[in-house]
């Protein structure tokens, strides 16, 4: 097997993995990086995020009240050192960003230009159009470029860690165009390999976010955070799962049940604001997780609107007009017009929640360390924890950015302090992960498909792990997924070329896919509260007194997860009352 | 990797194209028009060597003819290579001897009027 | 959103197929695919893939036109599979590798060439006048940026390449969408890397091996109109050039 | 190694049968051999006016044959075509940016031909054809 000596490996090079290898990159001009990516950079799911990014820039906005949403909207489960240091980050890196180019949207005295986003009190999140995620990634892959000693691995897939003297100090990776496996040696190991939406039957996620980057860390024994905090993002086209932007919302669109009455009043969201003056914070512009659940019990109470798709509430924008819509949300009109067909202009779009991210993950402390000495994580792997039980929309894009640029500079100091331990043992790893995917690609027999697997396994997450939750539901999909991972060690693959495997690689993703889902399942069997996005019929009110902790899974081989717990950290906001309405403002 | 030195003959392909775009058809249509029979006034002998023994006469012919013959020079050097002759060397050499011919013979005519 | 969006018909997909270890040359496979009428192209393969061929390989992610993995030949004509909808086509619906590139396997292009080029036209801002974080945002009007804002589109699909007769027939051409990066860097109001641009794309394998065929333009899923930023990068340098020769005296 | 990486050679003397939009391109290339033509005989007519009265009436009369008069029917379409492909992607390669818009290509291209109409009328005009 070919050996690949760095000094830092990175895996993934979405918005998360380009941000840490740039800074390695600066940080010294002779270290070897390894960027090593199953997809080319540019198609990292990051390119899909629509809306902006949060920074406090503007003089109305100050560092505490981005703090304060950020912290109520989670929930209170953010760990609030944590939250302090990436706001104050944030615009740093935001700014760091236009310096490398990205077009942000200006104003007219050519200062960058924001908007407003759900859940934030003030108007602070830069936007690129409705294509702010694609902006941020291809500024920050094309600014790599031009770095020399960024080595990229792109279309290799990592499948394994190797682990010696108690140190993370390489990986193992598939080649796919040749279906080689290779060996990357390395002081310090990066994850950012993205969420895990594709777990669930109804996502806005790509096909690349089958939470990989997360079971690596999880089998090398690093436990996943509060992987029961899954978020529904509110507007989801109903047939695609594609998402329409919170920044529909944001610029003046409405949501209605069947009868076009806006139901968000309802739900203490109210009292209802004038149309095309959307208040922040109130009414349409709640947090996500409060306006999905409120659709929920609209559909619920027999107010939805039937589609062949299911059922679906009406979000409205015809009254923003053809300019606006043309202007702030192109992308939107595009994307609804070409699947569904119907025209945001003229006509109200169908919508329902749809999986949308992942706010748990690989368990981080604020130097985006795991507790493996050598293993580093990024981005929406990992938990750090800033988002809580609840992201706020337009917080992701900065956490890339800046647990990124963290966990370069973090790698970097811990790959300076150490050497190699064995390569002997590190080798003999390395041939074992080698002799697993073989035993996998060999394997004649076989009577599970992974299609078949896959889809039993996003409809009992659907059923039992959605939008809302009870002890019997979730048992079940426990239940479930234990029988499915049992199952998986059957699963029978029928491309037996080397070259370019996409068979291979998609059982691969779906073992992955089930160690994370049971993960969250299990971890939400055992939260018996409801905060944020994890909501229980059984269990409805918040209880800090039993969970105002993070919950940790830890991996057991074929046995399900074993879950502890950690204490969030506090520092200047107790836990309060998330007040969503504009009344008492 | 240097430069190329395309523009220069670009220059007059682009310059030239806009000129042959404007003026060419209605040229065409009047020698169509001579050679059926109808010679419009201005191609008449008299009238033509008239417009032609100016300064301005022949600054204009010599400009028609100039850009005509380089931008249809250029674009025949494409046409080749897109037909499949790859000798792109031999032939740029050979249409741009052409129109150089061409643009010094209009001097000298001109020369004579 | 009309029910019969939702109707069902057999689709015939002839999918050209290579396998490098058995095959020695691609050939067509005909599948039999029940669509719906509201469904892309790529719900077609991902069906097909799902439940009638696993040994299918192609190339996709987020399904929603912007991670430009996708791009393939659909009835000979370059398009991403995710926004080529099934209900416009009738008949045989012809899918191939996007031409100009080899072919991997199946319907997976080499992408080498490009990823290549795009690094070669230093496609990432050179600063006109450096700042510092401190210093704040560069000031860019909103007019600034429209200058430039089109040619950002480009999601690196590579349809122009597998568009374009030029890139076919001389590989070596920088093509349309690496120049067109190139030219958005140029129009940015903070750049100051024309010059360095030039040296790699004012070349006879940059710009001036496209003959102006536009046909980069119309298979464009974003509308970055390389064809356009093309003939302005050639207008500027004959300036360029014409300036440098015969009136050097006039500083650039 | 297993790659193998299978690479479909591009004709190069057919390559512009495979799409409609490759023969419109060379339909618009190939006016250049007419246009071309047209100049020379343009080039000609210079010669023999230098010459004097009677070759320059000699080569009004050459004009005539029945060769010359197909020669130009035929020329005159392919000169039209140019003019129109030319016109329509002039905006390409000069975009006019107004305030944060750019001119529509139909702005542009319509100028052109407004512009040409009134050139040919005029030329017309002065050749005492109108
Ligand atoms: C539709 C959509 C819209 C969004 N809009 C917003 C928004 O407006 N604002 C906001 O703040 N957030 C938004 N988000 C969330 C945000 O975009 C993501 O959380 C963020 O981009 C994740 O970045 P990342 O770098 O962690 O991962 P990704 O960009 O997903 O990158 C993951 C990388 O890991 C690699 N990888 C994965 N597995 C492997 C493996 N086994 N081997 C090798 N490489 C591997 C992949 O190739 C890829 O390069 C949105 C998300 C979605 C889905
Ligand atoms: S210019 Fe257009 S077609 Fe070409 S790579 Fe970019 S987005 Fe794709
Ligand atoms: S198709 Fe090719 S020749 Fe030029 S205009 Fe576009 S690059
Ligand atoms: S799948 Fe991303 S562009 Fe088609």
């Amino acid at each position: 097997m070919e050996t690949i000596q760095t000094d830092v490996a990175i895996i993934g090079a979405g918005g998360a993995g380009l941000r840490a290898a740039i800074a390695l990159a600066q940080a010294d001009p002779k270290l070897r990086i390894a960027l090593i990516s199953k997809v080319y950079p540019m198609r990292s799911h990051t390119c899909a995020a629509e809306g902006g990014a949060a920074g406090v820039i503007k003089a109305d906005d100050s560092m505490k009240q981005h703090f304060d949403d950020t912290v109520g909207g989670g929930d209170w489960l953010s760990d609030q050192d944590a939250v302090e240091y990436f706001i104050h980050e944030a615009p740093k890196e935001l700014t760091q960003l236009e310096h490398w180019g990205c077009p942000w949207n200006r104003e007219a005295d050519g200062s960058v230009a924001v908007r407003p986003f759900g859940g934030m009190k003030i108007q602070r999140t830069w936007f690129a159009a409705d294509k702010s995620g694609f902006h941020i990634l291809h500024t920050l892959f094309q600014t790599s470029l031009q770095f020399d000693n960024i080595q990229r691995y792109d279309e290799f897939f990592a499948t394994d860690l190797l682990v010696d003297d108690g140190r993370c100090q390489g990986l193992t990776a598939i080649e796919m165009r040749s279906g080689q496996m290779r060996c990357f040696l390395a002081g310090a190991v990066i994850i950012a390999g993205g969420g895990a939406g594709r777990m669930f039957p109804f996502n806005t996620n790509g096909a690349i976010k089958t939470g990989d980057g997360m079971a690596l860390a999880y089998r090398a024994g690093v436990p996943l955070k509060d992987m029961e905090f899954v978020q529904y993002h509110p507007t989801g086209l109903p047939n695609t799962g594609t998402l329409l932007t919170e920044a529909c919302r944001g610029e003046g669109g409405v949501l209605l049940n069947k009868d076009g009455y806006r139901f968000l009043q309802d739900y203490g969201m109210g009292p209802e604001t004038p149309l095309g003056k959307p208040v922040l914070k109130t009414m349409e512009l709640g947090p996500r997780d409060r306006v999905s659940q409120s659709i929920w019990h609209e559909i619920r109470k027999g107010r939805a609107v039937k589609t062949p798709w299911g059922d679906c509430v009406w979000l409205d924008m015809r009254h923003l007009g053809e300019k606006k819509i043309n202007e702030r949300l192109p992308f939107v009109r595009d994307i609804s017009i070409s699947y569904l067909g119907v025209d945001p202009v003229t006509d109200m779009v169908p919508i329902r929640p749809v999986v949308h991210y992942m706010m748990g993950g690989i368990h981080t402390d604020i130097n985006a360390a795991t507790p493996l000495p050598g293993l580093f994580a990024a981005g929406e792997c990992a938990c750090v924890s800033i988002n809580g039980a609840n992201r706020l929309g337009s917080n992701s894009l900065v956490e890339i950015l800046v647990f990124g640029h963290r966990a370069g500079l973090s790698a970097l100091e811990h790959a300076r302090g150490v050497g190699r331990s064995s390569e002997a043992a590190l080798s003999a790893q390395a041939e074992a992960a080698q002799g697993r995917v073989r035993a996998l690609f060999m394997r004649n027999a076989g009577k599970e498909s992974i299609a078949g697997l896959r889809k039993e396994m996003t409809d009992t997450m659907e059923e039992g792990a959605g939008i809302y939750r009870t002890q019997e539901g979730l048992a079940k999909t426990c239940d479930k997924l234990s029988e499915l991972r049992r199952r998986y060690a059957d699963v029978a693959l029928h491309d037996k070329t080397n070259v370019y495997n996409t068979d291979l690689l998609s059982a691969l993703e779906l073992g992955s896919m089930l160690d994370c889902a049971e993960a969250v399942a299990v971890s939400g069997r055992e939260r018996r509260e409801s905060r944020g996005a994890h909501q229980r019929l059984d269990f409805t009110a918040r209880d800090d007194a039993n969970y105002l902790r993070h919950s940790l899974a830890h991996y057991r081989g074929s046995e399900p997860p074993n879950i502890d717990y950690r204490d969030v950290v506090i520092t200047t906001s107790p836990p309060g009352v998330r007040d969503y309405s504009g009344a008492k403002k | 990797m240097a430069k190329s030195n395309k523009p220069i003959i670009w220059g007059t392909f682009a310059a030239g194209g806009e000129l042959v775009s404007f003026v060419t058809p209605v040229l065409i249509l009047l020698t169509l028009l001579a050679a059926v029979g109808h010679v419009p006034d201005m191609l008449g002998y008299d009238a033509l060597r008239g417009f032609a023994a100016g300064w301005f006469g022949k600054l204009v012919i010599f400009v028609v003819l100039f850009l005509s013959l380089w931008s249809q020079a250029h674009r025949l050097r494409i046409t080749f290579y897109d037909f499949g002759a790859r000798a792109d060397t031999l032939v740029a050499i050979m249409v741009y001897a052409l129109a150089a011919v061409g643009s010094i013979a209009t001097l000298v005519f001109l020369a004579r009027l | 959103m009309s029910e019969n969006r939702m109707a069902i018909r057999q689709v015939e997909l002839e999918v050209l197929r290579y396998n490098p270890e058995t095959d020695d040359e691609p050939k067509f496979q005909r599948y039999s695919v029940p669509c719906k009428n509201e469904w892309c192209i790529l719900d077609a393969l991902n069906y097909l893939k799902d439940n009638l061929d696993p040994t299918l390989s192609y190339r996709w992610s987020c399904h929603m036109q912007v991670c430009g993995s996708c791009g393939m030949m659909i009835n000979g004509e370059p398009k991403l599979a995710c926004k080529a909808m099934v209900r416009d086509y009738a008949g045989v619906i012809r899918i191939e590798p996007l031409s100009h590139f080899p072919i991997e396997r199946d319907l997976v292009a080499v992408a080498d060439d490009f990823m290549a080029k795009l690094k070669r036209v230093k496609p990432y801002l050179i600063p006109g006048e450096k700042r510092s974080l401190a210093d704040g945002e560069y000031q860019q009007t909103p007019e600034q940026l429209a200058r430039y804002r089109k040619y950002a589109m480009c999601i690196n699909c590579m349809l122009c390449y597998a568009a374009c007769p030029e890139y076919g027939l001389t590989p070596k051409f920088i093509g349309p969408g690496a120049i067109s990066l190139a030219h958005r860097y140029n129009q940015d109001s903070r750049d100051g890397g024309r010059d360095l641009r030039q040296e790699e794309i004012a070349t006879n394998e940059g710009v001036w091996e496209c003959t102006f065929v536009g046909a980069c333009s119309e298979v464009c899923p974003k509308h970055v109109d390389p064809a356009s930023a093309l003939q302005q990068v050639k207008v500027a340098s004959t300036v360029d050039w014409y300036l440098e020769h015969f009136m050097s005296w006039v500083k650039k | 190694m297993s790659r193998r990486p299978y690479l479909r050679e591009v004709s190069r003397t057919a390559w512009f049968f495979k799409r409609p939009r490759y023969l419109r391109y060379m339909a618009r290339e190939v006016t250049c051999i007419f246009i071309g033509i047209y100049t020379v005989i343009l080039l000609v007519g210079v010669y023999r006016l230098s010459q004097g009265r009677a070759e320059y009436e000699a080569f009004l009369m050459a004009l005539q044959r029945p060769a010359s008069v197909v020669f130009h029917v035929a020329a005159l379409a392919f000169a039209l075509y140019n003019s129109f492909t030319w016109f329509n992607v002039a905006p390409k390669a000069l975009p006019i940016q107004v305030g944060e818009e750019f001119l529509p290509d139909s702005v542009v291209a319509g100028g052109h031909y407004v512009v040409w109409v009134a050139l040919s009328l005029f030329i017309l005009f002065w050749a005492g054809v109108l």
